[in-house]
């Protein structure tokens, strides 16, 4: 059952690092409860997982979490949040997702007993059901694995269940390359959001059967790729601000069907949403850029309760294994956030991160506190998703225009050219998502298969 | 302005009608085929490749345009093929097994389109034997080969040895690219060439052809 | 001619990251007045040299500083530095290190006239003065290709001539090794700062005469090796912090005979020096962690005129090759500090720099704004290097006493057992330099030329 | 406590006087040297070396137990070559050609010493034809090689190459260590072991002679 947020939980004001409006508390960690925590990520090194035995590659993960959390008992560090992002292979195999799961979840226990050190295990299985084309998103036996997987690895050991869904990806990414913001909010609100319902009810009740914790969801695949195109020159940068705000909306469906957070770190939306659930949220900034780069270094710090690297292979750099420097840099960062928060200057801080990059990027603009409160209003001030999804866009827009004429925000004149033909599209948007369904169906039928969708193959 | 620049310049703008009219009007005054696609539709291309390699211009710019040269060639294929017209060559493209991501092989797929390539896509989760029937099928001039995982990346060895036991790798030039790979892994395994970015990636199919 | 500090140049009040006392400015680009700038550092990946082609290092080379000057224009960052740090076979073969010298520079001018990108090329020759068991630190070939090599590499386009010179390396690597306080400071003062005198003299002489700047050394091969060796648990970290505050008074002796700043990033004593000489210093911390691990991640960065990553291989991150990722960190570390400083709130960013470390390290104690005041003092307030030496080393035990009583300061039993074994040394340290020598000397002859160090054999 | 408990407390607590004298005694009761060496002085310096592994002790404490150590070995070493005893081990060691870095070198040489291994240090700079005559002079059951810069850990490899082609690599065991140095590219180019520090190296070179 689905309930919808009509109101803020946090206005800017309210917003900070390591603050949710409802902390979780699981284990002996608490998130959002005053603290920024460092949530670790890995991935192997270049190696074939079909041609290493199991053996091998377990060894890998208990070599990384291993060093990972000896770090972090080395600096000081009394709890952590470790992911553990399942490769396809090991998803499309449920046991053996869960196998490592229950690895890593031992070590965790060790490093409890012996060190003293809290932790979590976030499991991410990876969103295999678009392994067919168009992809199968509700029959089929990639959705029936993807569930298998979350339940095995949640009676693995894990505590919060995520995934990275790729629901209205097969739009996006053509809508992406083309700047095409309708196309954007087809793929995004019309299909992203039917896809989030259909999937995150069923995480939600896997993890009630189970005992863990649904945490959260990001339209990566839809934000992050437009944002990893726009820093490459490829997409305007005011194009992926408006892909950013919209993608706010597919990724609240999580939390009104029963997500609780942690949100997964590479959403930046997560800022949005936020606002809107008062629940905790993961961010990556500054020291993912090992992962990828961005314009929202400092800026994604403010909403911080989890600070992650997102991903880094486990490969050596001089001081140590790559993921080992992820995490001492994660620890310095929350540490520098929870001092300031510690004197009661946390807000202050924030608008430092805020102000550092702001003015350089659209994508930051709408990141910075005030603007973030505006997209949250402008997302709960409507009811229907396609309506949330026009609101953001139109918001989203708006801001970046009043940035640009305050002469707050630093824009090229190719981008605001773009800035000019955006507006221009989301102000003739139909208001009514049947009108704006009916226009956009028969373009992308090629690459949808709207019955996976619930949506009538023909009105 | 002569007949192949007015084609060139409606690609550049991207109008894909007036393109395909003025190669219309071209074609019926008796403009050699080959000569409006390389001096026209191409040359129209390049001015554009150029601007988006060094930044100035978008994609969705790139894409009409890539829109107004499609509407000029759908001409001129036709009479190039009946003059067994030799075309620039042929990439073959795909990510590897095990690999879902897209993306970035269509941003490529795209720029070697525009630049007159003809590009065979294999789509994502494309095994070595799909690789090899295809190259085997279509005999193209390049294979390109993308990969966003440190564990699927190593799958392009898997082809280029497959390759060679078939006694096929003298016969195609091998591109990679992707996240996780460098110019290094590329040269360690094998690969002849390095495409940083979709931006780049002409510029390598181009030079590797050149060299051969 | 040397000339001593006899007094400071800023207090703990007006030490403050982007603020020296005497401005370095060249080029366009301007050190320590007002800003951080970003230094970036870098080293090849795995490769032989001797068996790889000119040409082919040559384009490594090329590839790396113009993505990362890439990267720094792409984030709107409008100063940088770029350090050269020499492999042992560049510096062994002048000419090769000029011309990678004079290809950077090159690059660095393009970048100059076509983006607007303001830079400095700092270059550092490797101390090949080691080559020979005892090394030979004064006549032989080494000295004098070492010489030539800045000679030539500042006649290429260098504008900062710096080193890690290893003057009393000999001792110190098994001083450490035995926590050895009394071969610290025979290695560290006696040796090292008879050592700097000469080769600063002649590497000043090199700048005067090639129109560069003589930036500054650091007792790395010291300081660092303890830090590291405490940081693996080898040896006290109470120790490695009395190291640290010994280092300092050689690499004053730079500065001593003319250098100018910026002093080397990874000598955590630059924090010391700033206060005694006011000149600009390069620091490095949490965003060095690729090159290695510190006790001293944020904390560092209270002094931090340019902020450094120290090296990193140049091998490929998921987001790019790993100096490019480096750059954009140090970037958003740099906006950071700025933004702060630009509101007038520099020091209360720096203190919660210093309070997010200090607490947990000695060795990150030591560092903070207040104990660095103190050290500086206490170097100033002797003319002598021994003397200084054993003033800063009582301090260092002082201070740590003092944090320890208060509860400032966390430390194990067994690091406190140490302290007070330290403690003893110290207070039974002779105070005349010539007595501790004529102890000292014979201990170390067999790994000493006394001669290379202008210390007779005998006395 | 027997001679030899005594023998190891002595040891552990790092007085070499009183572990000489001890040792002497012992030598003097009749004892055998062999007895005295594994069941005293190594005995000792076992425990010590699994603190410092885990971290309750500290190098400077270890160098002092290392001193107890030698000590007492002065008066039971020519014993045992008088009897032929098999020593533990022999390990070569040093830093690869054209890296001056000594300490982590040190370190391991340290730890083996303690451990009750034979090794003959070849300091730094070291070229591959003096590892490989020191290996043919000294018939070590182990070579270790330490690099510190990733333009130089390269030689290891070089290293392993020529111990193939003087057919010498059956008769040693190869571990490297170093900080660019990974597990990883310790199995790439063909090494037995890897040692990530200097407390494991000891571990590292057991296992290797165990497995023999
Ligand atoms: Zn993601
Ligand atoms: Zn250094
Ligand atoms: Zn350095």
């Amino acid at each position: 059952m689905r309930k919808r947020f009509n109101s803020l939980t946090l206005g800017a004001d309210a917003l900070l690092f390591g603050v949710a409006g409802t902390p979780l508390r699981r284990n002996g960690v608490l998130i959002g409860g005053g603290k920024v925590l460092p949530e670790i990520k890995f991935t192997l090194p270049p190696m074939s997982i079909e041609d290493t035995p199991a053996m091998e590659i377990e060894a890998m993960y208990r070599e990384i979490v291993t060093a990972v959390c000896e770090r972090a008992v080395h600096l000081g560090q009394q709890s952590v949040v470790v992911e553990f992002e399942l490769l396809p292979p090991m998803t499309v195999d449920p046991p053996m997702g869960e196998s490592i799961t229950s690895l890593i979840a031992g070590i965790l226990a060790e490093f409890r007993t012996s060190h003293g050190l809290q932790s979590l295990l976030r499991i991410t299985p990876v969103d295999i059901r678009e392994q067919n084309k168009p992809p199968q998103r509700r029959r089929g036996r990639e959705t029936e694995l993807l569930l298998e997987s979350f339940r095995r690895c949640a009676r693995a050991g894990a505590d919060l269940l995520s995934i990275e869904s790729t629901g209205g990806k097969e739009v996006t990414d053509q809508a992406i390359m083309a700047a095409d913001v309708r196309g954007i909010l087809f793929g995004t609100v019309v299909l992203g959001c039917a896809d989030m319902e259909f999937l995150w009810e069923k995480i939600v009740r896997v993890a009630r059967e189970t005992g863990t914790v649904p945490a959260g969801d990001t339209a990566c695949g839809i934000g992050n790729t437009a944002m990893v195109l726009a820093d490459q020159g490829y997409i305007p940068r005011v194009f992926a601000a408006v892909v950013r705000a919209v993608t706010a909306v597919r990724s609240l469906v999580a939390y009104e069907v029963g997500a609780a957070g942690p949100g997964k770190d590479c959403g930046y939306e997560n800022a949005i949403l936020k606002a809107i659930t008062g629940l905790p949220m993961s961010m990556e900034g500054k020291s993912a850029a090992c992962a990828h780069l961005s314009p929202v270094g400092n800026i994604a710090g403010c909403y911080a309760d989890l600070w992650s690297n997102e991903s880094v292979q486990n490969i050596k750099l001089l001081a140590g294994m790559a993921p080992v420097v992820s995490m001492e840099q994660l620890v310095y960062d929350c540490r520098l956030m929870n001092v300031a928060a510690g004197r009661g200057e946390g807000r202050r801080l924030r608008d430092w991160f805020s102000e550092s990059d702001a003015g350089l990027d659209p994508q930051a603009f709408i990141l910075s506190p005030r603007a973030v409160e505006a997209l949250a209003r402008a997302i709960v001030s409507e009811q229907d998703d396609y309506r949330r999804g026009v609101a953001v866009a139109v918001k989203a827009v708006d801001l970046l225009r009043e940035g640009l004429s305050k002469q707050h925000l630093l824009l090229s004149e190719r981008e605001q050219e773009w800035l000019t033909r955006i507006e221009h599209t989301v102000s003739e948007l139909p208001s009514d998502s049947m009108g704006f369904i009916a226009e956009e169906r028969p373009k992308w039928k090629d690459h949808v298969n709207y019955g996976e969708y619930g949506i009538p193959d023909d009105v | 302005m002569d007949r192949y620049a007015e084609i060139a310049q409606h690609v550049q703008n991207g109008y894909s009608e007036r393109a395909r009219k003025a190669v219309e009007a071209a074609l019926a005054e008796g403009c050699p085929a080959e000569r409006v696609l390389k001096e026209g539709l191409i040359a129209g291309m390049e001015v554009v490749a150029a601007k988006f390699k060094s930044g100035q211009m978008f994609l969705p710019e790139v894409l009409a345009v890539a829109g107004a040269m499609k509407a000029g060639m759908e001409l001129v294929k036709p009479l190039l093929v009946a003059a067994r017209h030799e075309p620039l060559g042929k990439v073959v493209l795909g990510t590897v097994r095990g690999d879902m991501h897209d993306i970035g092989k269509n941003l490529v797929a795209i720029m070697l389109q525009g630049a007159g390539f003809d590009v065979v896509d294999l789509g994502t989760d494309v095994r070595v034997e799909k690789f090899i029937d295809a190259i085997e099928r279509e005999h193209p001039d390049v294979v390109g080969m993308s990969a966003l995982l440190t564990t699927t990346m190593v799958h392009m060895k898997t082809v280029i040895e497959a390759l060679k036991q078939r006694d096929l790798r003298a016969h195609v030039k091998v591109i990679v690219g992707g996240a996780p790979i460098s110019k290094n892994f590329a040269s360690e395994i094998g690969a002849d060439g390095y495409a940083r970015d979709a931006a780049t990636a002409v510029d390598v199919v181009k030079e590797l052809l050149n060299s051969r």
